[in-house]
């Protein structure tokens, strides 16, 4: 038992260590820095100067195959070139969508001259893609969606509205989820469409967030002509569609990176005095210190467990799917109790210990229990994949979609 | 057994409920804490018509002379409407300290115009992320002048009146004094400071040489904190409540309605048992919150400990039913244009305001301690 | 706001209080007096001749009219009695279930001469009356229940199973529901009956619980015959009929009486060394007991809540429905935390603190989180009656019961 | 990465999962709880057999000169079996203590027979309900001699050799030592005491003027008994996890067949969501376990910081996994027939053995503090 690499894992990491060396800067250990770096308004210029050139090196999708321009490698050396590759000083994160799920459905669904004019523009960041999935009306339950396709000569016209949408403002293209056929019950009248994001009629607007920030849009669809050409997968076989893309999704779902932890817990202990002596002492809070220690070593650690299946080029077990069920409460208390810590001033969100990230985490935590899956909708999952229980009775089985709540 | 609010009570909170639903529903909260408002002064003047600021306070000092019980009915009305007004910092806290500790003078000075609302109170104690203690508090009392600085002090720019922790000299509790200040005089700089609940505006008070008289006696600023707090957590907590069930009710109304898998989601165990956990916190808080009323209207010698078990038990409905309604709402309970954040906010707010739980809940095993020794 | 009685109320406590130090012995603050009488094998015959005393003077069943041998009193009434005799050493429990659940059902579906024979004798403690409901496959779902009951001549056989019924073994009636007619979905099916405990063809034997007591019984059937006067109800009402009875179980499910709770706790804390001192100046430990202490009270006061209703003539809100969801699982928990302070030696049932009585409430915990309606019900209850949520979806409404399960 | 154990190891573990369900099904942890048998003889007879107890007793001593990681694999299945052998006395503990500080004799003498299973050890602290610290220990050794009182001692009526916390002399931490006694010689009286687990029985044991011998060096009581409880929490949250798994799929297997309301109960939210929570307890602690196993077998610093973790994360695993397959099973659940009832015995048998998990999280975050210090 070792956290090392194997020979030919170590081998690998030298080998992207010397490509980033030579190609970006290394992260000095001033997080400032960072920061800084993440609120600069031309981010996206320069990830997609950075997309290009790991393009050109192979790295930009590590498990593709060569022909689409990928390294023909194993998870874990994407693991590892990920691992390396956050150590340095690049701008990542606005082509994980297009080049995890939106292209990879291309890639089942569509022929080589649709995957000749896309793969390889979204490969080297020169066209970014979102995922329209979401609805107002169709949140946990996915398939619930009310966006309509309706045949117009050989094309669709789209009409609806979708949200959660992230990065729809600077996105080419996106692929869309829509209803095509509302007389049959709900799995089975859907398709799927590529659109480009700049038709005319698709409008996107910022979703502003209890946090104050607006991660997401929200897409709205004014009679938007697609051609049929942009079709993915058979009329009506839209849920299996997405369920590929949605495959994608789960394995990238995970802790956001960054944000405090029961590190910077303990140090804020250890900094605060309460009304009787530093909270350090006070044995209810080390109680809590060694509870979110146990759950955060404890994802940590289940991590390696994934990624030493990986390493062993087998397919991982079902641990990973705790991870969010763990760290999104997690987040959300201990962001809470931190602030108590603080006393009254704990509401502050300036010029108080870890200049406000404790009373973000306890913001972001209500949000992050429900993006990506809620935490219901994630204990189902467990419940029914790992432990084979059975799904909740679905009444809507067999009813046709525009039929749904009439009786 | 008569363990219940009186039927005139309970017509009083009616009356306030119907005001706070008519002029105070949620537009008003979001309108103050997206703006640039100190707090919802039509709102606050509504009340003020209503006389509710002078509940507490005896007829000879222009109140209406009813007492505890009543604020406890006004409070939980408030708490259910998240009020973005300053009705606690003036009332629980600054006419109270007044009442009972003010000098003639000082009552004549300012129960009038805090029981009509011209004039708001604050009480500033926080000097920044620690308790604040003998150790830590800086504010100083001498010669009848303050200088530092409080922060965060709630509703501290729209006060006209603040009772003050200061620092009056000497060592260890007796170090510490309650100081009446009047704002508008000179020497006091204030600046907004940014907090999790804008509804309810928060300042830096910087004093420099502004002039101030002890409230109840040197050196006894600890003990008349804690028993101006022990009051003040029974008001609180009905606040708690009344924002517990709100949220709970919210919660509960949407789950009836948004449907997932085709059905509501209200009829999904997940949901369902969630919100019975709310409801089941919420009644064991009200139920402590009731005998937390009844000792703090008789003065009885269980309010310490009542006022502890009701604080804590309301911090813990309030803060649970707060985020569970988040959750119940899914998606659409994270956005700007929800009305779910104000209760999450004032959570928060009313969680921390006089101390927060694992404080109460150290509070409240040392009376236990001590009645059982007795 | 108070706890005092109206006048009337003090009038009747006073009277009430007269007689029972006219009638029986005040309990000394002494609590193994108590105990030892609760061990007396002649408990039963001493209950008997204490309930008829309490039958002469109206006391047996207060809010009963006076025809049934009642005092026509009010609920404040019964409990106001109650609260005076549970200061006196007299022996309780055996008839709660006959007077207030048996013999109330009767009340309403039977006529005169039924009750002519059989109010009295109950009432008087002549006759001890159980309730024959749950069965093995029909716990939460007590319509579930498969014990059969087929006409024969102008009567009835029954045979089948039931479980955890109190005190059938020295029952002389009980009350069953069984299923007359498979063929209708399951709550449809269904008929009651009053039977004699000692008919042939009944065996009681006792269920050893966890514990190792045997509080309950399973009593089986095996071609009992029953009269076709001993229906209680219309054949195939019998779930009407149940819900009557039902009813008045809820309002009797409760705290269990005695058990150590937060003070005994604090007690153990104050007296109990951990390795950094006592357990009571452990931060984390005080937290435990202040959280323990707000259930407890809360629970308290919710009951004068629900008392002061009744004192004014109305009825009680729906916050009685909590009791059991956070008592029993604290009694669980309390134990469990009591435990671990005594170190290693809190697993020893004996020449522990509180001689075993922690080790019992853990023990005992996992059980009253069961009984009279899990957890998980109870919580179904308050969602639906009190917040009026949906029930979940019901797959057996429209189902003959003999088809259920089949597909 | 390589954070696994090895092939060897997994099928060692399939060894003994193997043949503890073949000879030690539920039925004979029955027979030991309900009967008067100290421990399953013929268990213990078949795990000497396949040399589970020698596992990291070197070659030289009789040993099969494995290592912790087996001893884990074992430790897992011997949880998810509850078997009723003194295996977690005799080897996570005895065994390690005299391997570590054993003087040559000492090895020589009890090593080969700890070995076969034909010695059983036990560790002997507890005087009582209260923690074994320098205040309390009672027990004293002079001049070879032990006198006093332990109690309860795991597996005491079944061990032939005991390692006991002893008072031996002087003031403070420096009062405490460990002795090896011989518990087949004179001086010792054993009678066996109540419990909540009699599958493993526990005795007192009256020690007068039994002959002993020092373990490790005088005074070194404290020191040595948290060492050896590093290695040994890590053992034990194997054990813990084994019987959280054991009990999270009985009650998932029961909850696939048990109907109410006309669908099986694992199709509910309440039964799905409580059971997907066990699961991601066990996870949590099972990772956590690995750390420490690795930490345990290379010796490495972070030792006391991993298997404090792994105790915390297992002890909450285990008490609620066996706590709610009882309230999955509902009232069979509860049954003296059903066999849901020992890993409820055994979940608090095991989190109590070696300190509750309060003690536990102190200790970790003392080693956190301590490293972040460093």
């Amino acid at each position: 038992m070792d956290f090392n690499d194997t020979p030919e894992e170590a081998a690998f990491r030298q080998q992207v260590r010397t490509w980033l060396d030579a190609n970006a800067t290394r992260k000095s250990d001033d997080k400032t820095s960072i920061r800084a770096r993440v609120d600069d308004p031309e981010l996206l210029k320069k990830a997609k100067v950075w997309q290009d050139k790991k393009a050109q090196a192979g790295y930009a999708r590590i498990t593709w195959p060569k022909e689409y321009g990928g390294l023909g490698g194993t998870p874990i050396q994407q693991v590892i070139y990920s691992q390396e590759e956050a150590n340095y000083l690049v701008p990542l994160g606005f082509f994980d969508i297009g080049l995890g799920m939106c292209i990879p459905t291309l890639m089942a669904y569509c022929g080589p001259e649709v995957l000749g004019r896309y793969v390889k523009p979204a490969l080297h960041g020169e066209e970014v893609w979102c995922q329209l999935f979401s609805e107002p009306a169709a949140g946990s339950d996915v398939a619930g969606i009310r966006t309509r396709a309706e045949r117009d000569g050989d094309g669709w016209v789209i009409n609806g509205q979708k949200v959660w949408t992230s990065g729809a403002h600077y996105s080419d293209y996106g692929i869309i989820i829509t209803r095509t056929d509302p007389g049959v019950p709900k799995h089975q009248g859907l398709t799927m469409f590529y659109i480009d994001m700049k038709s005319p009629g698709v409008e996107a607007r910022p979703i502003k967030q209890i946090s104050g920030a607006a991660n997401f849009n929200e897409v709205f669809f004014t009679n938007v002509r697609v051609p049929d050409s942009q079709r993915v997968g058979e009329v009506g076989q839209g849920w299996k569609v997405a369920l590929t893309t949605l495959m994608n999704e789960r394995l990238a779902v995970g802790t956001p990176a960054g944000g405090v932890d029961v590190d910077e817990l303990l140090e804020l202990a250890r900094d605060t005095e309460l009304e009787d002596g530093p909270a350090i002492r006070n044995a209810s809070v080390r109680g809590k210190i060694a509870e979110w220690y146990v759950q955060s070593q404890g994802l940590k650690y289940t991590k390696f467990r994934t990624l030493t299946s990986l390493s062993k080029g087998q397919q991982p077990g079902p641990e990973s799917s705790i991870a969010k069920i763990v760290a999104a409460p997690k987040m959300q208390d201990l962001g809470a109790f931190a602030m108590e810590l603080m006393g009254q001033a704990g509401i502050m969100t300036r010029d108080v210990p870890g200049a406000g990230a404790f009373q973000q985490q306890w913001m972001f935590g209500a949000g992050f229990r429900i993006a990506g899956g809620t935490d219901e909708i994630l204990r189902n999952i467990v419940a029914e994949r790992v432990l084979g229980l059975p799904q909740d009775i679905r009444v809507d089985k067999d009813v046709a979609f525009n039929e749904l709540g009439k009786k | 057994m008569n363990f219940d609010f009186s039927d005139d009570q309970k017509m009083l909170k009616e009356q306030v409920r119907k005001f706070l639903a008519d002029k105070c529903p949620m537009k008003v909260v979001r309108r103050v804490l997206d703006g640039d408002e100190t707090h919802a002064a039509e709102v606050w003047a509504g009340m003020a018509e209503l006389g509710l600021m002078g509940t507490a306070i005896p007829e000879a000092y222009g109140g209406t002379g009813l007492g505890p019980l009543e604020l406890c009915v006004i409070a939980e009305e408030l708490g259910r409407a998240c009020a973005p007004v300053p009705f606690s910092s003036s009332v629980y806290l600054v006419t109270e300290a007044i009442k009972r500790w003010g000098s003639e003078a000082q009552k004549k000075a300012w129960l009038p115009r805090l029981a009509d609302g011209s004039a708001i109170g604050t009480l500033a104690t926080s000097e920044g992320p620690q308790a604040p203690t003998p150790k830590s508090v800086r504010v100083s009392f001498a010669d009848g002048k303050l200088n530092g600085i409080k922060v965060p002090v709630a509703d501290g720019e729209a006060a006209t009146v603040a009772v003050v922790l200061v620092n009056s000299g000497g060592t260890g509790a007796r170090s510490l004094s309650l100081a009446l200040v009047d704002l508008t005089n000179g020497g006091v700089a204030r600046t907004r400071v940014a907090t999790v609940d804008p509804a309810r505006k928060h300042a830096q008070i910087t004093f420099s040489d502004a002039k101030a008289e002890l409230l109840g006696g040197k050196g006894k600023g600890v003990q008349l904190l804690n028993e101006l707090y022990d009051g003040a957590a029974v008001l609180f907590a009905f606040e708690q409540i009344g924002g517990a069930e709100a949220a709970m009710w919210m919660g509960r109304d949407y789950a009836l309605q948004r449907q997932a898998f085709g059905r509501v989601i209200g009829s999904y165990q997940a949901i369902k048992h969630k919100l019975a956990d709310v409801y089941v916190k919420t009644e064991l808080a009200r139920s402590n919150a009731y005998y937390g009323a009844m000792m703090y209207a008789e003065g009885g010698a269980d309010l310490p400990i009542a006022a502890a078990a009701a604080r804590v038990a309301a911090t813990d409905a309030y803060d649970f039913a707060a985020q569970e309604n988040i959750q119940t709402h899914g998606g659409i309970g994270f956005t700007w244009e929800a009305d779910t954040q104000f209760h999450y906010r004032r959570s928060r707010l009313l969680a921390l305001a006089i101390g927060g739980p694992t404080a109460w809940k150290e509070k409240l095993v040392t009376r236990l301690e001590r009645k059982n020794a007795a």
